[in-house]
């Protein structure tokens, strides 16, 4: 292929897992080309560019965050989503708080955090309970994923919502139940290559292999859903 | 209830081996030169400074034994006037020397109260609520002074406390110390370079060269049988108690002098031998004290000699050598002794 | 009378690089000034959460000083003076907390005193006191946070007083307790401005540890920089205007009690 | 000999609230290392990337730290010495960066920096420097954030020294400058470290600021918290193992270099 | 290249009122009781306190001109001894003393080699490495003097530079800084607590009280011509120049006086009023020195009574009010005047 030189992909802090091993799989696939990774919250990166960075892709995990970055003009592309996340109920190991569904939530009794209505999980949160027709109750609203996983892990709270991929990758540290309203609130992950990539080629190349055959297999493996 | 020190401490360089009796009521002046070691000492009594050896103890209560014991300073019943002061600079002059007694439990009104009459009777009443910054160096002093006074110390320790007062205020100052340490049922130990301020206030002297004691005694043996030159010259003053009536001073150990400033009560007369002039026979003139006396010593100093005499009162008089070839004397002859009113310092007692 | 000069000029070689300095910390404050959607604070800043979060954020910061002082001047005199063993490395130990990115400092409070922690699982048996969630749980992490650099501050306050006036107090009876109120900590309280000042702006700005720790809960535990953090993700022009908000009422704060703490009677 | 107790008993007022303080900043730490997979230190500690995220942080502390030295003692002075009009407003507005939250000041470097800042635009058109996601960026952003701890240390100390001495170096005919360097600088050498000192750790513990304006670039820009924070993401027990490394190596720089500064022969 | 000073200061509640002039080669000494304001001139001088009013000028340089000129304390050509010393804490005594040299612009190696010869002359040559905190008193403050010294100022400014030395250094030292200040071209203002320092070292005495001068001139002027029973007491000094070989001292403006301590070259001779004893007819005995003398006035303090006397040398003499009466005499008798050679102090000059 005509790939050369660094390809910059700014990516959401969810998929550091995930875009790690499909940066190394590039490199291979792409002798001599490197793979710059920059991992931080999605509206960090959206900052970010549209201050400037010398960006070639950008993957969002919410489509929000990259309509910021296409409405400065910062993209002219059509975003692509290359995968799509469901939220489960996590609970530590052992179930200690007895929750079995959205229902529990509302227990008085029972600690619950969730993410903020700010962040991606929080908006799809709010939707589940809406569609579960439960009330929406937490004792914290957490700023990620990753932070209510924590308070799961170290059963601070009973319960919380979090993504498919946050239980696969937390181990048995944490167990997770699926419930049907999670189908309500599907999380799109868009990707696009930047409007000034430096490297437009590899921008597209980088696309294109995230979209790939393989690229969706590892996305499967750490517990997406396929677009 | 007699203080006992083997003072040892080594000091980078420096050594002091200095041992201290100091009875209850007596009052030590260490005198010596800069660097010999009198600061150390008293930091070492203060507790300031552990000794590396010997030992401190008041009567049988030790305060300073190694390898065991050491009180620390505050729970030594001490008074501390330091050579620079060390004033707490962000309390008033009043504060300063209220804290003391605080720190001794009095009340607040109490201690103020105290305070307030000491600072008065180191004549700085009206700089009370000053703060030690804005005081001139000598008053900054007399607040340190009153500051280890107010507390009623057992041992007081007293570095230089006169050194940066003026003449006048010093007369006042070293009366009123004088006069407290006088009452003072407890120990003193005063680091000095003035001699008369050791001579007037001790009743005894410890001369330190070197971290070590070269003569000790009181202030009259001492100025008597000085051992070096040094001694001879710092300590060489004639020395009398007595009881002033107007300008006749008559003195405890028999002798009447008259002095040119009208005193009364008990009082303290002094002036050095070289204001005594010896006469082979009774002179005229201006002298106003004259009285006769015998040689009993003669004792040869670098440029001076020293004739000591005896008579009522025995007195030393320091003599050029031209002048004791031309009197011809020696131990036994009978001289008149004159000496001048206006020579003589009186400082009530 | 006009004012003249009274002491030499300034000197160069300290003045460019004292502005310099001022510059880099002030420049970009006047680029979010810049930046800040001017017509929306009024409406920003009289709403109910603002004003809450504001409350919550002084309130916390203020008491979370209190606690830092009183644990860390003892904590700093302790260090300064006490003939401690292995003094060094327990000085050194005492600087960790901030060098822990905070995040690891809240999973660390969490891990010592959350519901399942070594001491929390006692506190919840016994006494049925939980910190994490709770207002206090955030006076906890901020001083967690902030404390080092009280302790720091005046440690180094303390080394660079003169022990001389502490002997003189021994000298006249006070003990190392009396010594330590009425002469040490009048002497080093420059320093320990210096070092409240310190600790209130960081426990004033503290996110990570907070949001960890305590959670985020509005009225309860979301202090300004969570709020702020918050908008950040959705709005980040509200995000400059809430952060300007906290800057104006810090500098108010501070400006106004440095004058009474430091240009009163001393 | 043996040793013997020559102050006064430690007072229990102090040295009850002064372990306490110690329990409270270092209980959390035991709570990490307890729960850390120790078994996995020896991997972590050799591998390439802790390496060299390790060596980055330290490289960049250190740096910023320099960076804090040369610009915030200087202005340390002028506010504590100068006699400059609104001295007390200045002082609160060099806190400012401490009050504000990482990632906003993050922001702020951004937009007076970045390649579309203020003055970043010039650097770039005129230069062609470009600071963000740059290792010098990473310096730039913790200098930022740490600086106000050096001023603030700095100025508490030269505002408790004795100005007399510098009155005794001017009638030798000393220049305020060199007043400065040979007199009061010295003079306020403790302060200068313990300010130093919470420079530097603050340096090493940056983050939100860090990752705003440097970016997350392995190798460039990810110092240990960014690794930590990476690390949180994917393997929760790895983070705290990171952090402890992050803790061991800085209470060894900071003990180590504590005896040479302060232990030496002052 | 005279100072003219008009020094007006407020300070709280204390107000200095000063006028100085100081000639090339000349030194002024301040005396004042404690808090009389002398420290406070001293500092207006140095720069280090802005008048309030008056002003202060080296010939037509104007150093301090409210409210427009002000030159701060480092462009003065000062030098300055504190009283409290202020040395460097971390600077040894040898840097101390170099610290002005090198701030002047002198080498480092220059700069040590002449602070060191300048702790050489004070006697602390042993001392050069040592730090402040570990000097005694005396020795810092002799390590501040040479400081001042080291880098030749115009104007030197001295606060009590020999308070706090012993009696033996004191005398080495006093020597020493009146050997440079008869060198020093510059101009020297001395606060001083002792008389004797300020008769021996300077050419002019300021009396200093509450912030005002309240008399000034030489000081055998000021000796002869007290104003108020204070500055007779305080300045009461018989001083004279004079040549001495072995014992004899030929005085520049005539006479001859034998003295015990032998020296030569340049000196100073001293004795107070109230050693000189005054007679009818030719005293024999001890006094070493008599020579006839005429009353030229007479005059009545407190308790002593100051007779003028003119002879060779002309002389003051203090006598009680009774041995005047005794002596029956008035302006234009003539007495002979005794005086014993221990009496006299010498001082090289
Ligand atoms: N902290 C110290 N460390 C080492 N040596 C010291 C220390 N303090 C004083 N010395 C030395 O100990 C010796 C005695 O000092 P000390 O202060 O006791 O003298 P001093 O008799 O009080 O003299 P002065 O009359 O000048 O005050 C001196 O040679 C001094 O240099
Ligand atoms: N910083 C200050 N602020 C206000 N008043 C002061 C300040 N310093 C000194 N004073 C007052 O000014 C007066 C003169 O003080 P100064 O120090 O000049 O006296 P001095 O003649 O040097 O006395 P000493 O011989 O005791 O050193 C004193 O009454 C003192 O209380
Ligand atoms: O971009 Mo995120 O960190 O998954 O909210
Ligand atoms: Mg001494
Ligand atoms: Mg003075």
């Amino acid at each position: 292929s005509g790939v050369t030189g660094d390809v910059t992909v700014f990516a959401a802090a969810s998929l550091t897992g995930t875009f790690t091993e499909l940066g190394r799989r590039f490199e291979a696939a792409h002798p001599g080309v490197r793979v710059r990774l920059n991992f931080a919250g999605s509206s960090a990166l959206a900052q970010q560019i549209n201050q400037g960075a010398p960006v070639d892709v950008f993957a969002s995990a919410a489509p929000a965050n990259l309509e910021q970055v296409a409405d400065a003009g910062g993209i002219t592309a059509t975003p692509a989503v290359f995968a799509r996340n469901r939220l489960r109920i996590a609970v530590p190991k052992g179930n200690p708080g007895k929750v079995a569904g959205l229902v529990d939530f509302g227990r008085a009794d029972a600690k619950i955090a969730l993410c903020a209505e700010q962040v991606p999980c929080g908006a799809a949160a709010r939707k589940v309970f809406e569609a579960a027709g439960v009330a929406l109750r937490a004792d914290t609203l957490e700023q990620d994923v990753k932070a209510v996983l924590t308070k799961v892990r170290l059963g601070e709270v009973d319960a919380a919502l979090v993504y498919r991929t946050d239980v696969a990758a937390a181990g048995d540290e944490v167990e997770g139940i699926a419930f049907p309203e999670a189908d309500q609130a599907v999380n799109d992950y868009p990707i696009a290559p930047l409007a000034k990539a430096p490297n437009a080629a590899g921008a597209q190349a980088f696309v294109d292999f995230v979209r790939s055959d393989e690229g969706r297999a590892v996305l499967a493996e750490a517990g997406f859903d396929s677009p | 209830m007699t203080v006992h020190a083997e003072l040892r401490v080594t000091r980078d360089r420096f050594r002091l081996e200095l041992d201290l009796n100091v009875a209850p009521g007596e009052v030590v002046a260490l005198l010596g030169p800069n660097g010999a070691g009198k600061t150390t000492a008293l930091r070492a009594l203060a507790g300031l400074l552990p000794l590396s050896a010997g030992h401190i103890r008041l009567d049988d209560q030790p305060w300073d034994e190694p390898p065991k014991v050491f009180v620390p300073a505050e729970r030594r019943p001490i008074g501390v006037v330091f050579q620079d002061y060390l004033l707490f600079g962000h309390l008033t002059a009043l504060e300063n020397v209220a804290f003391g007694l605080r720190a001794r439990g009095a009340h607040r009104g109490t201690a103020r109260a105290l305070a307030g009459d000491w600072l008065d009777r180191v004549g700085l009443a009206d700089h009370a609520h000053t703060k030690p910054r804005e005081l001139s160096g000598g008053q900054a002093q007399r607040v340190a002074l009153a500051r280890a006074l107010a507390t009623g110390p057992r041992l007081l320790l007293l570095d230089e406390p006169l050194a940066a007062l003026d003449a006048s205020t010093r007369l006042t100052v070293r009366a009123e110390l004088g006069r407290h340490l006088a009452d003072f049922p407890g120990h003193t130990v005063l680091v000095t370079h003035d001699p008369l301020d050791a001579m007037v206030l001790a009743d005894r002297l410890v001369i330190v060269e070197h971290g070590r004691a070269v003569q000790h005694g009181p202030p009259a043996e001492v100025a008597r049988h000085p051992r070096t030159d040094y001694v001879a010259d710092l300590v060489g003053l004639n020395l009398y108690r007595g009881t002033a009536a107007g300008t006749a001073v008559t003195l405890a150990d028999g002798g009447v002098l008259t002095v040119a400033e009208p005193a009364s009560g008990t009082v303290h007369v002094a002036f050095p031998p070289s204001a005594v002039s010896l006469h082979p026979e009774p002179p005229s003139g201006s002298p106003r004290n004259t009285w006769q006396v015998i040689v009993t010593d003669i004792e040869q100093h670098a440029h001076t000699t020293r004739v000591r005499l005896d008579g009522t009162p025995p007195v030393l008089a320091d003599i050029t050598t031209a002048t004791l070839a031309d009197l011809r004397v020696g131990p036994g002859d009978a001289l008149w002794a004159a000496l001048k009113a206006t020579e003589i310092r009186t400082y009530p007692a | 009378m006009r004012r003249r000069r009274t002491r030499g000029r300034l000197p160069v070689v300290l003045v460019v690089p004292a502005l310099l300095g001022l510059a880099f910390l002030l420049v970009p404050l006047a680029g979010l000034l810049i930046r800040a959607p001017w017509a929306t604070v009024p409406d920003r800043l009289f709403s109910a959460e603002v004003g809450e979060a504001l409350r919550l954020s002084l309130v916390c910061a203020s008491l979370a000083t209190v606690v830092c002082l009183v644990l860390g001047i003892p904590l700093a005199w302790l260090l300064a003076r006490g003939d401690l063993p292995g003094r060094g490395f327990l000085r050194a130990l005492v600087t960790v907390p901030l060098v822990l990115p905070p995040v690891v400092g809240g999973v660390a409070l969490l891990l010592v005193l959350g519901r399942r922690g070594l001491i929390g699982q006692y506190l919840d048996a016994w006494f049925g006191v939980s910190l994490p969630f709770t207002t206090a749980g955030v006076v906890v992490a901020e001083a967690f946070v902030a404390m080092p650099f009280l302790v720091i501050s005046v440690e180094g306050a303390l080394r660079a007083a003169d022990p001389r006036y502490e002997e003189a107090a021994a000298t006249l009876g006070a003990s190392r307790w009396l010594t330590f109120r009425r002469v040490t900590l009048p002497s080093v309280m420059p320093g320990v401005v210096a070092g409240a000042v310190l600790c209130w702006a960081r426990a004033l700005g503290e996110f990570g540890a907070t949001i960890t720790f305590a959670g985020n809960f509005p009225g309860e535990t979301t202090t300004m920089p969570l709020a702020v953090y918050l908008a950040l993700e959705t709005e980040p022009d509200a995000a400059i205007v809430l952060s300007i908000v906290l800057l104006l009422v810090s500098v108010g704060v501070l400006a106004g009690l440095r004058d009474r703490w430091i240009g009163g009677p001393t």
